[in-house]
């Protein structure tokens, strides 16, 4: 009972952070049809500057860390994230009115992982100072490239199974078959893990510290702040989308969020009891598998499963999933955190 | 010295946009153009607005012009089986005049 | 499958996109295209620069294939004269071959 | 004789000001026919991150604020914003070859806002340590709108009359008619007041107070000196339009800025004996009229009178309006509050 | 009402658009449209990627449309010989039909 | 011995170094086939931004120098500038399988000078401590323009000569004759210089202080380090394009940044002698010289030389030109200078 009082009270004091209020009020502009929106290419170079913040400051520390800690936590990722998107295939593609092959990259964008969310996350643990690994950040990856890469091979072979028959024989012959190799290098060649491993190798090999403090740190802020408007802004424009399609994904993305972050979060109290996972790595693990690929899942899927809608996808995670995460699982994870352990 | 050839547009998003340009070349076009754009069709939703996050859904229109209208017919129709049958794109053909008849 | 259509190429500023494209649904128009640019017209000026401050004045070229040219005539000619009479912009026509005749 | 001496003075020392050198300084490059441009996207971004900004401010203050205070400035603000649609009308359409669409188009850009002026301003009072109530920027809506709409309103009351008579039969059935409730909307969604409203909601209803110090307000000065160089060589490439249109444009665009700041100026006066209005308060409110829309003005005043010759309103403001606000009326105004008040 | 016309497309790299508008100018017509894009040729590489540190080299297509024919293909050639002769770049004309001849 | 061994302990120290670091990061990214990009515009700013701080802190400190101890740099960055135009054509020109149009382009781009690379020569003299004049940046044009002008008349000449027999009649007559005014007005025009020029007017005529503190020197290394990631992205691109051409382009670009810089550092330890020309000055001096043009250099020369193939220019300088310069030339450079003076 009072855990559930100090949530709510957390909630209400959430709703003025800065975080989820500029998420808000983005929301609330779409909402109100304002003709506000952030270049596309501020957008890409926000994003780009905070992964790199992350990635140095992990490869920065991590030169001091102690990398076999890492091992559990990576297979619980990579655990979480290929449950996630059997859990998706099962619950979804049962509902009426769901195709089989949408279900799956709904669940594979569910299992994929938010670069902006994560951030979000980490400036609240920074905020409160709730400590985690360095190498956190090194998770994503793992979770993020598994869920992707089963995604599509389940929607291919989905296709495949009960595919239109007429025009099968000449695909089959001309379209080349699922190669995991081929999607798993896709997936690390997007821009953002790209630019988080950037910064990892730069943190790790290099000396950065100067400009990691003049410059990647002070705008770490500021970006995100702008990065959740944009976020917001966005939700509101997908939830036409979301009409369109069956409302069962709507009641998908409110529920997974959180049931995501809870598989992951008792994945890492193991993890915690086992090896010593920092409440704070648990935290961000549930962030992680709460959170919802935004940047490069949607193109990977489209790629990947073309005939899959994107409205189904796209239009659950962003409007629902990411909202849900940011302003419920954030806060909820934390205070659970704080509780447990 | 005019010349009749054939312009093939090909309109489609712009994660197709490499299979595309695979297939021209393959078929022997010596040049091609590329536009970015937004749009609107029966298959799906498309990215038309302003914001895009997800950038990739965005419409390209790839412009070929060949001398052979036969190329430009077997071209179209490899585009539509291959590349475009499950996926947002449509292709048009029509005829133009061009110049120096060695460049296409 | 090759058929007969028609294109409409509307060129006109961007802050009259949404009306044009409110015709062209209304018309039963499955599709349209839209591409930026920048141009000069006889009517007034026209932001074809490189900064523009008003970034609303920007020419759009918005393409939508139909299937039937009269169709095409009446969607050219309500577009003539609701959205353009007195303002600035173009339309014009030409055949195109197309596949897939369904999706027009 | 004293006044008008220190107002050189500071008029001279003003040359010397970022904001007014960097202005200057964008106009000799276009003069020499620079190729130097900021991208459209980076100039879209600096304004939201400039009116976010101010917006943030005023609303981090306003919570404090005795808001009963606002009413008779914003009042005031309303009144300028109408008598100089009406001023402009009267006075612009008597002249020589000007067509009275192209007037009332011209004055509505006048009466309406710029908001990098008034940033400009703002920046100049804090610099030299004028204070001015909280609310201030939220008059900006008040003198913006109703100039929009007034204008909107007359242009196309003139358009009918003087209308095109072959056409008009076949228009008239099919154009709507002049909806006010349409345009005021519009004019809030647009991205100026859009970007100031989420600012002034965010300030008030969240704690951005982090953010703002570590992000918004840092940038503030380098990004209004980047934006000064951009209205720079706008002024410079635009005359080039001015020249196509009547002369007296020009004499008008010179005259105007210190016309309306005089008028908003006195208002402001009233103000400040009735209800106590800072000085600081009468000085932006001075320069909220003396400036004239750069934004969201003329793609408003295109959607709403299309057949008004841009080249006469766009010219004449951006050209002589907006750099003859700043270089003369923002030294202007702020020295006359030192000698009033 | 209808009227035959000519469209004239020219793609070019963007460091040359200014001839070629030149050229168009003095040729009568009286107006253009200008869109950028990207793309490949025979003639030596192009940038058609996505950065792009050289941004003149981008692609652009510049289209004009005249009543005659005979201006078009006036235009064209006298392009072709000024401003495309050992640089690259491609014109191509086609048959539109537009409405309101005298903006043309 | 000592002196080759101190310069491998600084080349691997300079590994770490943040500039060179993001370089080689860019590359890798590049090389790993990743999606990574910044937005052009960005770049753009990014430029932008690097220049004017440049500029501004030249024109600052300018106020109080001594300008005449600019006339012998200033004149032997002319002559370096020419140098390097007329060897390039000497030795490339007869290479097996080099066009001499091309070799002439090339050469030109190498007498040019990179903005980003002497941005990167500052930063990394700043971090040392190595002082060099107020005025240096001034000398950018200097050479820029002479070799650019250079280049473009003696590669018309070349065409002209060997040129194409059919079309050579009916070009002549159209086309018009080479004008060096017209090439420095276009050089001086464009967006780099345009920058550089700004700032140096701004910086002495007004009173940017306070904004170069808060916005230009603060963003300066961040930006830089982000030109450099770009730059390696580059360079790693253009890499494919190097390869359809001549082999002697690669040797060529290995060679010539550490030639080049070879002459001017002899050239400027001279004015050293003769009117105390200060040790970072001889090696930014030097920097200029090895660096090749990036931003302006290009489009100059395509319009310049229009039939000179790009890909040999533009591949020898990006690809491996400017890597060369800023990992080799750099810490060479500056210690040669400790040893020397
Ligand atoms: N009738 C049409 N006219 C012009 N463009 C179209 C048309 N139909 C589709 N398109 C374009 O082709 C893209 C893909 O269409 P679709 O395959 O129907 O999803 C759309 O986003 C439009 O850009
Ligand atoms: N003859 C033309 N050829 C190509 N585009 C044109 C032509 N005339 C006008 N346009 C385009 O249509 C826009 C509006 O023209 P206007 O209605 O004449 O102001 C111009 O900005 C151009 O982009
Ligand atoms: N066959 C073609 N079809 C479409 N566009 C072409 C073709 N050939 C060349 N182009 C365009 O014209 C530009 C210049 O071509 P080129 O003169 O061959 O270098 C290319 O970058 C393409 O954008
Ligand atoms: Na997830
Ligand atoms: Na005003
Ligand atoms: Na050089």
């Amino acid at each position: 009972m009072d855990a559930i009082l100090s949530f709510f009270e957390l909630f209400l004091k959430g709703l003025q952070t800065p975080t989820l209020g500029f998420l808000l009020g983005g929301m609330l502009m779409a909402a109100m049809g304002s003709r506000l929106t952030i270049p596309d290419q501020v957008y890409k170079f926000i994003v780009f500057v905070l992964l790199m913040k992350i990635g140095l400051r992990g490869g920065m520390e991590i030169r001091n860390a102690n990398l076999e800690e890492l091992l559990l936590p990576a297979l619980f990722a990579v655990l979480t994230g290929v449950i996630i998107v059997y859990l998706g295939k099962i619950l979804l593609a049962k509902l009426p009115g769901i195709n089989v092959v949408d279900a799956i990259a709904t669940a594979g964008l569910f299992g994929a992982v938010s670069a902006s969310t994560f951030a979000a996350g980490m400036l609240h643990l920074d905020d409160i100072g709730m400590e985690y690994e360095a190498w956190v950040s090194a998770l994503y990856p793992f979770m993020d490239i598994p869920a992707l890469v089963l995604a599509i091979v389940l929607g291919r072979l989905a296709i495949e199974k009960s595919g239109s028959k007429e025009e099968g024989a000449s695909l089959k012959k001309k379209r080349k078959p699922v190669s995991i190799n081929e999607i798993v290098k896709e997936s690390l060649q997007g821009s953002a893990l790209s630019a988080l491993i950037l910064g990892l190798i730069l943190g790790l090999f290099t000396q950065p510290e100067p400009v990691y403090e003049s410059f990647y740190l002070p705008l770490f802020r500021g970006f995100l702040s702008i990065l959740m408007i944009i976020m917001g802004i966005e939700a509101w424009q997908r939830l036409s989308e979301l009409r369109r399609v069956a409302h069962w994904y709507a009641v998908y993305a409110v529920i997974a969020p959180l049931l995501h972050g809870g598989i992951a979060f008792g994945l890492g109290a193991i993890a915690h009891h086992m090896t010593g996972f920092s409440p704070g790595g648990v935290v961000l693990l549930a962030i992680l598998a709460s959170s919802s690929s935004d940047i490069s899942g949607p193109p990977t899927l489209r790629a990947g499963i073309p005939s899959a809608n994107p409205s189904a996808y796209i239009g659950s995670s962003t409007s629902i999933g990411t909202p849900i995460c940011i302003a419920i699982g954030i806060p909820l994870f934390t205070e659970l955190a704080t509780i447990v352990f | 010295m005019k010349h009749k050839a054939t312009l093939i547009s090909v309109m489609t998003e712009k994660v197709f946009e490499e299979e595309v340009i695979e297939v021209l070349l393959q078929e022997g076009a010596k040049g091609y153009t590329i536009f970015e754009g937004g749009g609107n069709g029966p298959f799906h939703m498309h990215q038309s607005g302003h914001i895009s996050v997800a950038d990739e859904f965005r419409i390209v229109k790839i412009e070929v012009i060949v001398l052979d209208s036969e190329v430009a017919d077997g071209i179209a129709t490899r585009l539509m089986e291959e590349c475009l049958t499950d996926r947002p794109g449509i292709v048009s053909l029509s005829e133009v005049d061009i110049f120096r008849a060695q460049k296409f």
